[in-house]
C-alpha cells in the first residue's frame, strides 16, 4: 500500500458529469482531511441521494449513503452512538433543503458535534434540473415551465436564525477557501453547517463558473467584518447579487449534544458492555 | 377458572389511575394471580375510563366482561356498566358524583371526597378511599393494602402515609359495614415470587436486558410509554434515548446508530410506522439490524388513538418497496414480551435485518402476573463479526458468503472501510448497475432468510393434540384464545389455541399443525382477517371460519366463543 | 412473427435520446408496428445506455434480446452486446470512438462528427448521421426520414432543416455503399393511422382525458415524466401542478384538493411511496378520493433508481395501517396506461378511495405504437353526489347507506358544512369513542368494496381458450406474457395469457380461470412472487411454477420460454 | 335555526381540560370570523393532530381534520382547488414545529393565501406533555427526564427570515387582540402566520396564564414599532423572558401563490370544466 493510499484521496471514475462542481467539493474534503490529519478510517461520511450523496463513494473513509433527505439524522445516530468518529454529512441543495429541510433546522436545534456540507447548485441535478428551493425565482424548469414562483430559500439566514454555532459558505473552485473552511468546520465543536456554491454545469446554466467568479468575494477579506455578531450575520446572509459573500458568516459557542448526555462522558457508547446490575434493578421495581 | 373481577369506571383526570396502581400492587402482594386491562379516550380530562381488574387462584391472561365490583366514579360508569354486573356484584359509588342509585341489591354509597375532609385530608386522597373500599371486598384485613400505601408514599413522609392509612380504612370499615363480611376469592396454593407489569414495561426492560444502547423515537399512542421507559431507566443503563422532530428521523437515527455498531431500536405507532418504512426498507437494503416496536391501534388512518386493534399485519408484510430480509414478531403476553424482544434484537443483527415487534394497545396496557424475569435466560448473539485481523483495508461489508450473512464490522474498529448504501452496491458497497452484481447482491440478502427462518419462533400451543376445534391467532389474543380453549375444554370440547410470537416468516411446524386435525379458526382483531390472508399467502391455505374483532376493543374469550356459537363463518 | 431489432449502444449525453426520437417518428410514419425501451443509468453523462427499437408488419408488445442493427456510439456496446447479435446483423460504429472493429462481417465504420464537421455543420448533428446509416436498413428511401426531420427542426429554420437531411444523406448513402440495398422489413398491409408514445405520456395524457384537475409531486424517477408531462401541458387544459418540498406534502396536497371537489393525483416511486402511505389511510379514512400513480423501480431501498421492477404490489396491498377501501391497478401496455386512467380516477371517486396505479420503469420509458386514443370514449363518473337542495345544514358528510357511498358535497357547495377526519368519526365527521358508531363506519366503508368488486376490470387474456399452459401476469409484463403465448401457440403448444390490469380487488372470474384447464404458471419481474403471494391470499391458491425476474431489467418473451423451458419451478 | 345559529359559534362538548387555553382560541376566532361577516359554508377549516388539532370539531364551518403535522399542504391544495373558500389551517406547536416545520417553511415560500394559526401551549398536549420544539430548555417531561436540552425553536424569527408576508402572535387570554389578529391576518392577501401563546393548564407549569399575564405586551402600544422594519421585527421575536411581545411582527406585500398561477385567474379550480379541447391538441402531438 504506497503513501497514497493512506490518505483519503482516491482516483476512481465518477458518475459524474465533466466538469462538475462536484469534483471541486470532493477534491478539497480529501485535501481538508488529510490536512487536519485525520485517518481516514476513523471518518465517516454519510450522505443523502443525488448527484452530491455520491461523494462518499469517491473519497475514501466508511460511509453510509442513506435516503433522499436523512443524512442528518442518520449521522447524528452514528455520531452519538460512536463519538470518536468524525462525522460529516453530505447531499445536495434538494436533499438538504427541500425533502430534508426539518432535520436541518432541527440537527442545528440539538447541535450534534458533526460537519454538514451542502452541495448547493442550486438545481436538482439526479433526477434532470427540476427547481430547488434556493433556485432562483423565474427559473424554467421540467417542473416549472412558467418559471420557478417560490420566494427562494436562504439556508444560511434559517441556519443564523436557529442560533447554529458556526455557519459558512464556500465555493467548489476556491479550493483553499473550502479546504479552510471545512478544516474550521470540523475543527468547530458542535454542529457546523457549510453551503458550498456548485455549479452544475449540465443543468444550470444561470449560476455557472462565469457567473460566480464575478461576484464572489470573502468575508474574511473584510477586516470588520465580526462573526459573532448574529444580526450582521443575518442581514449579510442575504446579499445575492452583484456580489456574493462566501467564508463563515456567523460563529458561536454552544453547549453541544454530546456535552448533554451524561452517558457518554466518559466512553463511546459502541464501547460501552450492558450493565447487568442496572438492568436487574430496572426490573426488580416491578416486584411488589 | 372462577375470576374476581372489579371494574372502576370514571373520568381521565379523576385518579382512576391512582386507585388502579395501588390495587395492583396490593393484590399481588396478597398473593392472587391479576390480568388488569385499561380503556381510555383520546383526551387528557373527562370522558369515560375504565380500569378493569381481572382477580383469581389461577394464573389469568385476559379480562372478562363479567363485573363482580363496580366501582363508579362518573355518572354514565352505571349506565354503561349495569348489564355486566353478576347478580350479587357491587356497586360502589359516590352519591355526590353519581346522584343516589338505586333498583338493586348491593349498592354501596361511600361520599369519597367527603371522607378525606372529614379526615382532614387532601381531596386527592379521595382515590385511596376508594382504593380501602375495594379492597374490603378482597381481604379481611388491611395488613397488605397498609404495606403498599407505606411502600408507594414512604418517601413522602409518615404524615402522609398515616394520612392514606386512614382514608383507606374509613373506605374499608363502610364496606364491611354495609355487606357485613363476605366470602374473598380464593388464593393460590402457592405463592411464589411474582412481579406484575404491562406491556409497556415489558418490552423496553427486554429491550434493556437485550442490550438496547440507543433509541430514538416521536411520542405516539400506544408506544409512547416504551419511550418514556427508556428515557426515565436508560441513563442508569448507559443507554440513550433521544426524542426527534418526527418519526422519519427517528427511525434513520436509529440506523445510524446500529451502523455505528450499539443495538437500536425506536417505537411507534399507526401513521408514525408509515413514516419509518422508507428506512425499513434502506434496513434491509443496506443491511442495518434495525428493531422497530410497533405498537398497533385501530386505523385507517389516526382512527381510534387509545383503543386496540391487529390491523398492521400486511403492513408490516409488504413494509417497504422490493424484497428484502425480515422477521415480524408479535408477542402474546407480558412475559413473551420481555423474552421475545431478545429474540427480536438476535434476529436483526444476526441477519442484519429490520425486526418489526407489533405490539398493540392491548398489550401495552394490560398488567399481567409473571414470574420474575431471568435474566440468565436472555443469550445476546450479535451475529458475525470480522476479527480485528481481518479488519484491514480489503474489508468487504458486503462480502458474498453462503448463509447469506457477511461478517459485520463497526466504522473505526479496524484500517479497513465499512461502506454502506441503500442503492444497489457491490460486495464493497459502493453502486453498481450491472445484471450480474444485482443478482448477487439480491440472492445474498435473501439468501439470509433460510437463516432466518430456522431460527424462527415455534407456534406456542395449548390443549388438546387431538382437537376438534382449533384456535389460531397472533399477538395480543393470546391469552384470551388461550382462555377461550380453556372454557372450551371445560365444557367437554376438544380443543386447542395455536399462537404464533412470530408471524414472519412462519416456521414449518405451523403447516403441519394446519394440516393437522380440527377443525380450523383464525382469531384477530382487525376487519380484513389479515392473518389468515398472510396463511394464505405463505400456505395457499383456508381455515373453516373465524372470528374478528374490529371496534378498537380487545378479544376476550366470550367474544370468541358467542362468535364461534354464533357460527360467524367469514370466508 | 418476425422483428427488425435495432439497439443503440451510448454514453448519456452522447444523443442516444436524439437518434432514438428521430427513428421512433419516422419508423411510424412508414407504417410499422413499433415497441421501443430505454436502459440507462443513474446519472447525468457517461455510463451506458440503451435504445432499443423492435419493428414489425405485426403489432409489437416488447422487446427483444436479438440485435438485427447494433449502433455502437461508446467502446463498451459491441463488447456487451456481440452475443445478441444476429449472423447476418449489422454494426454500425463511429471509429474514432470505438476504434476499428474486425472480427465479423457487416462491420460499417461512420465517423459520424466527422461527417458534420465535413458538411460544416454543428457536432450535435453527429446523431442525426447516425438516424439517417440507420434508416438505410429499414428504407430505401429518405422521403419518411426528411419529411421527420422537417417536422421536427422546422420551427429553427430552412437552413437547419437542410443541415439535417444533408448529413442523414450521408449516413444513409455510406450504409447503402457499404451493403448495397438489403430487403428491408416488410410493412403492415394496412396502414391506419398510428401514434407512438411512452407510458409516462399515456399515463398523464389519460390522466388530463380523465378530468384531472390538480396534481402536486416531487421528483422522482421514473414517475418525474408524468409530473412533467402535466406540468408542461397542464397550463392549457386548465390543470394546476404544482411542485412540492416533499412526497408528504405531494399527497397531503392532493388530499386537499380532492377533498375540495377537483380530481386530483400524485406520481411517485419507491421511497416517495413510502412516505405517501399514511396519507393513503387518511384517504382511506376521510373517504377522498385521490389517485396516485406508483411507477416502480427495483428496490429494496434506492435499489436501482433507473431500472425496472415490479416489486411494489404488497406494499401496496398493505399500504397503510388498518383496513379501508382501495384499489389497486396495474395497466400492461400503452393503451391500456391510457384508458385505465379514467378507470382510476371513476373507482376513486365513485368509491371516495384511494386508488394507486402501478405503472414501472419499463412502462414508464417504453414507446408502442397504438391506435389513436378516442377521448368519446372515457366515460367520467364522479360518482354520488348531494343535490343543492340536500346540501343544507343537515348535511352529514358520511350518512350510513347501504352502498357504503354517502353522496359528496364540496365545502362551499350549499349551506350545510363538510367536515371530514382521520380519526374514527360519525356520520357527520366529528369524532366519535364508542363501539357502536366505530362498527358502523368501519361496516359502511368496508361495504364499499362490493360495489368495487362489481367494477373491477376483467382479466384480459389471449391465446387458448382450452390451454394446456397458462401465463398470468399483471402491469407492465403483458406484452412479454402475451409474446410469449404467441411463440408457444406458434410452436404447438396450446396457451393462454392471462393479463391482469386490476390486482386489488381481483374479479371472481379470475378465480375461474385459475380452476380452468392449464398449468399456471406466475410471470412477474420480483424476487419473491409478489402477485402469486396475493393469488394465495385471495384464492388460496398456488401455480404449478413460477418464472420471475429482479435484475432490473424488464421481462421478454425469451426470457419467459427459457426459464419454462429450464423448468424453473419456484415453490 | 336561531340567528345565533348562523354565526361560527357553537356550543359543544369538547375534549379539552377545564381551563385550557384552547377555549379561548376557539372562540376568538369564532367572533374573528362572525365579525368579518364570513358565512361558515364558505369557511373550510383545516387540522392537524393534537388538542389543537381538534378545534374544528368545535365551531361551524368546513372541516379537514388531517394527519399529525399535514395541515399545510392539505390546506393549500383545498385553497388552490377552490380560491372562494376562506382556508384556516391550525394544529399545535408539536403538529407544526416537529412533524410538520418542513412544510411551514414552504408554504411560507409558496405563499398561498391562507391563514396559519397555532395553538402554541409549549408542549405535546395529547401524548401527554413530551417537549415541543418550543418548550423551554430544562423542561422536564417524559422523555426528557434530565431535562430538554435542545435550543428552543423560534417559530417567529424563521417566519420572518422567510420573508413570510403577515408574521404575528397573540395570546389566548387576550381575546380583543386575538380576534384582531386573526382578522388581519385572514385581511392579508397571501399567507398569514400567527403563533398563539396557549396555558395549557395539565402539563405546562411554566408558561402559565398567570405567568404570561405578566410578561404579555402588545407591539402595537409601542409608537414606533414598524412591522415593514425586517431586521427589527426579526430581533424583536428573539425578545422572550421579563417581557413577551404580541401583536403583528412583520408584513410585507408578495406576490402570493395564486397570483402566480394563470389557471385560476377567472374562476375557481373546481368551478372549471375539462377543455376536450385542449386535450385532444395534447394528444395529437403523438401523432407523427
Ligand atoms: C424519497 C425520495 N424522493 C425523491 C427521490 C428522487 N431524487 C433523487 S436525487 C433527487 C434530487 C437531487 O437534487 P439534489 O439533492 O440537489 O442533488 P444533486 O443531484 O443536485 O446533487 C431526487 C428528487 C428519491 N431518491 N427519494
Ligand atoms: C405521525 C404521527 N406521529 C405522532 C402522532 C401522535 N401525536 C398526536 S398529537 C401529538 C403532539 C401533540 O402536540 P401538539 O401538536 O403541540 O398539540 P397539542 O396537543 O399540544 O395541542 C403527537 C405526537 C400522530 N398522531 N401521528
Ligand atoms: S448534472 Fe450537474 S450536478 Fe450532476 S454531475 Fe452533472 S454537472 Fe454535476
Ligand atoms: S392537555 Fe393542555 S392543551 Fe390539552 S386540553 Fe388539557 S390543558 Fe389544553
Ligand atoms: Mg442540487
Ligand atoms: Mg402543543
Amino acid at each position: 500500500m504506497s503513501e497514497r493510499a493512506k490518505g483519503f484521496t482516491i482516483s476512481k471514475e465518477t458518475a459524474w458529469c465533466p466538469g462538475c462542481g462536484n469534483f471541486g467539493i470532493v477534491g478539497a474534503l480529501g485535501e481538508a482531511l488529510d490536512g487536519l490529519g485525520l485517518a481516514p478510517n476513523k471518518v465517516l461520511f454519510v450522505s443523502g441521494i443525488g448527484q452530491a450523496g455520491k461523494t462518499p463513494h469517491y473519497i475514501r473513509g466508511n460511509v453510509l449513503n442513506t435516503l433522499h433527505g436523512r443524512s442528518l439524522p442518520t449521522a447524528t445516530g452514528a455520531k452519538l452512538a460512536n463519538s470518536q468518529l468524525t462525522v460529516i454529512a453530505m447531499g445536495g441543495d434538494g436533499d438538504g433543503y427541500a425533502e430534508g429541510a426539518n432535520h436541518f433546522l432541527h440537527a442545528i436545534r440539538k447541535n450534534v458535534n458533526i460537519t454538514y456540507i451542502v452541495h448547493d447548485n442550486r438545481v436538482f441535478g439526479l433526477t434532470k434540473g427540476q427547481a430547488s428551493p434556493v433556485s432562483d425565482g423565474g427559473m424554467v424548469t421540467g417542473t416549472t415551465p412558467s418559471g420557478n414562483m417560490n420566494e427562494a430559500f436562504n439556508p444560511l439566514a434559517m441556519a443564523i436564525t436557529l442560533n447554529g454555532g458556526f455557519v459558512a459558505r464556500s465555493y467548489s473552485a476556491s479550493k483553499e477557501h473550502l479546504i479552510q473552511t471545512i478544516q474550521a468546520g470540523i475543527n468547530h465543536p458542535g454542529f457546523s453547517f457549510i453551503d458550498v456554491l456548485q455549479p452544475c454545469v449540465t443543468f444550470n446554466k444561470l449560476n455557472t463558473y462565469q457567473w460566480y467568479r464575478a461576484r464572489v468575494y470573502d468575508l474574511a477579506d473584510e477586516k470588520d467584518y465580526d462573526p459573532t455578531n448574529k444580526t450582521a450575520a443575518w442581514e449579510r446572509s442575504f446579499e445575492w447579487g452583484e456580489q456574493i459573500p462566501i467564508g463563515v458568516f456567523y460563529k458561536v459557542e454552544r453547549k453541544t449534544l454530546d456535552d448533554n448526555i451524561s452517558v457518554t462522558k466518559n466512553e463511546s457508547l459502541v464501547d460501552q458492555s450492558c450493565d447487568n446490575l442496572a438492568i436487574q434493578q430496572v426490573i426488580d421495581q416491578f416486584y411488589v | 377458572m372462577k375470576t374476581f373481577n372489579i371494574t372502576i369506571g370514571g373520568e381521565a383526570g379523576q385518579g382512576l389511575v391512582s386507585v388502579g396502581n395501588i390495587l395492583l400492587k396490593a393484590i399481588v402482594k396478597e398473593g392472587w394471580y391479576l390480568f388488569a386491562n385499561q380503556d381510555y379516550e383520546s383526551r387528557i380530562r373527562g370522558g369515560h375510563n375504565l380500569f378493569q381488574f381481572c382477580i383469581s387462584d389461577k394464573p389469568v391472561f385476559v379480562g372478562e366482561p363479567r363485573i363482580d365490583v363496580l366501582v363508579a366514579l362518573d355518572e354514565v360508569s352505571m349506565e354503561l356498566h349495569q348489564a355486566d354486573l353478576a347478580d350479587d356484584g357491587v356497586v360502589i359509588y359516590d352519591p355526590t358524583i353519581t346522584g343516589e342509585l338505586t333498583g338493586r341489591p348491593n349498592l354501596i354509597r361511600i361520599p369519597f371526597a367527603k371522607i378525606t375532609e372529614e379526615q382532614h385530608q387532601p381531596r386527592v386522597m379521595a382515590n385511596v378511599v376508594a382504593a380501602g373500599a375495594i379492597w374490603a371486598l378482597l381481604s379481611d384485613s388491611l395488613t397488605v393494602l397498609d404495606a403498599t400505601l407505606t411502600k408507594m408514599f414512604g418517601a413522602k413522609g409518615e404524615e402522609i402515609v398515616n394520612g392514606n392509612k386512614g382514608v383507606a380504612k374509613a373506605g374499608f370499615d363502610l364496606v364491611e359495614k354495609a355487606l357485613g363480611k363476605r366470602l374473598k376469592p380464593a388464593k393460590p396454593n402457592v405463592i411464589a415470587p411474582r412481579m406484575i407489569l404491562k406491556g409497556n414495561e415489558a418490552l423496553p426492560a427486554g429491550a434493556l436486558a437485550a442490550g438496547l444502547k440507543f433509541m430514538s423515537a416521536y411520542p405516539m399512542t400506544p408506544s409512547t410509554g416504551v419511550t418514556e421507559f427508556v428515557a426515565t431507566h436508560g441513563e442508569k443503563c448507559s443507554v440513550i434515548m433521544e426524542q426527534t422532530e418526527d418519526e422519519i428521523s427517528a427511525v434513520n437515527m436509529a440506523v445510524g446508530a446500529a451502523f455505528a455498531g450499539v443495538r437500536a431500536m425506536t417505537a411507534t405507532s399507526g401513521g408514525g410506522f408509515a413514516l419509518m418504512t422508507e428506512a425499513l426498507g434502506l434496513a434491509g437494503s443496506a443491511e442495518i439490524p434495525l428493531v422497530v416496536i410497533n405498537a398497533q391501534r385501530p386505523g385507517p388512518s389516526t382512527g381510534l388513538p387509545t383503543r386496540t386493534e391487529q390491523g398492521d399485519l400486511l403492513y408490516g408484510y409488504g413494509m417497504s418497496s422490493g424484497d428484502f430480509p425480515k422477521a415480524l414478531l408479535a408477542p402474546g403476553d407480558v412475559e413473551e414480551a420481555f423474552y421475545l424482544m431478545g429474540h427480536a434484537f438476535n434476529l436483526a443483527e444476526q441477519y442484519q435485518m429490520p425486526v418489526v415487534v407489533f405490539s398493540d394497545q392491548h398489550l401495552a396496557d394490560s398488567y399481567q402476573t409473571v414470574a420474575p424475569f431471568d435474566l440468565t435466560q436472555i443469550e445476546i448473539k450479535r451475529g458475525s463479526f470480522v476479527a480485528r485481523e481481518q479488519a484491514g483495508l480489503d474489508y468487504k461489508r458486503y462480502r458474498y458468503t453462503e448463509s447469506g450473512v457477511s461478517p459485520r464490522m463497526y466504522p473505526g474498529f479496524g484500517e479497513g472501510f465499512v461502506v454502506s448504501a441503500g442503492d444497489e452496491h457491490d460486495e464493497e458497497g459502493h453502486l453498481i448497475e450491472d445484471i450480474a452484481t444485482r443478482v448477487k447482491m439480491m440472492e445474498k440478502r435473501m439468501a439470509k432468510m433460510q437463516g432466518v427462518l430456522r431460527d424462527a419462533l415455534a407456534p406456542v400451543t395449548y390443549g388438546d393434540d387431538q382437537p376438534d376445534i382449533v384456535l389460531i391467532g397472533w399477538g395480543s389474543t393470546k391469552g384470551a384464545i388461550r382462555s377461550a380453549v380453556e372454557i372450551l375444554q371445560e365444557q367437554g370440547t376438544k380443543a386447542l389455541a395455536i399462537h404464533l410470537p412470530q408471524v414472519y416468516p412462519l416456521p414449518a411446524e405451523l403447516e403441519q399443525l394446519l394440516a393437522g386435525p380440527g377443525e380450523k379458526y383464525v382469531v384477530e382483531g382487525n376487519f380484513s382477517g389479515q392473518l389468515q390472508k398472510l396463511l394464505g399467502m405463505e400456505f395457499a391455505w383456508k381455515p373453516a371460519g373465524s372470528v374478528r374483532r374490529f371496534d378498537g376493543r380487545p378479544l376476550n374469550a366470550h367474544y370468541i366463543l358467542e362468535r364461534l356459537a354464533g357460527g360467524a363463518y367469514y370466508e
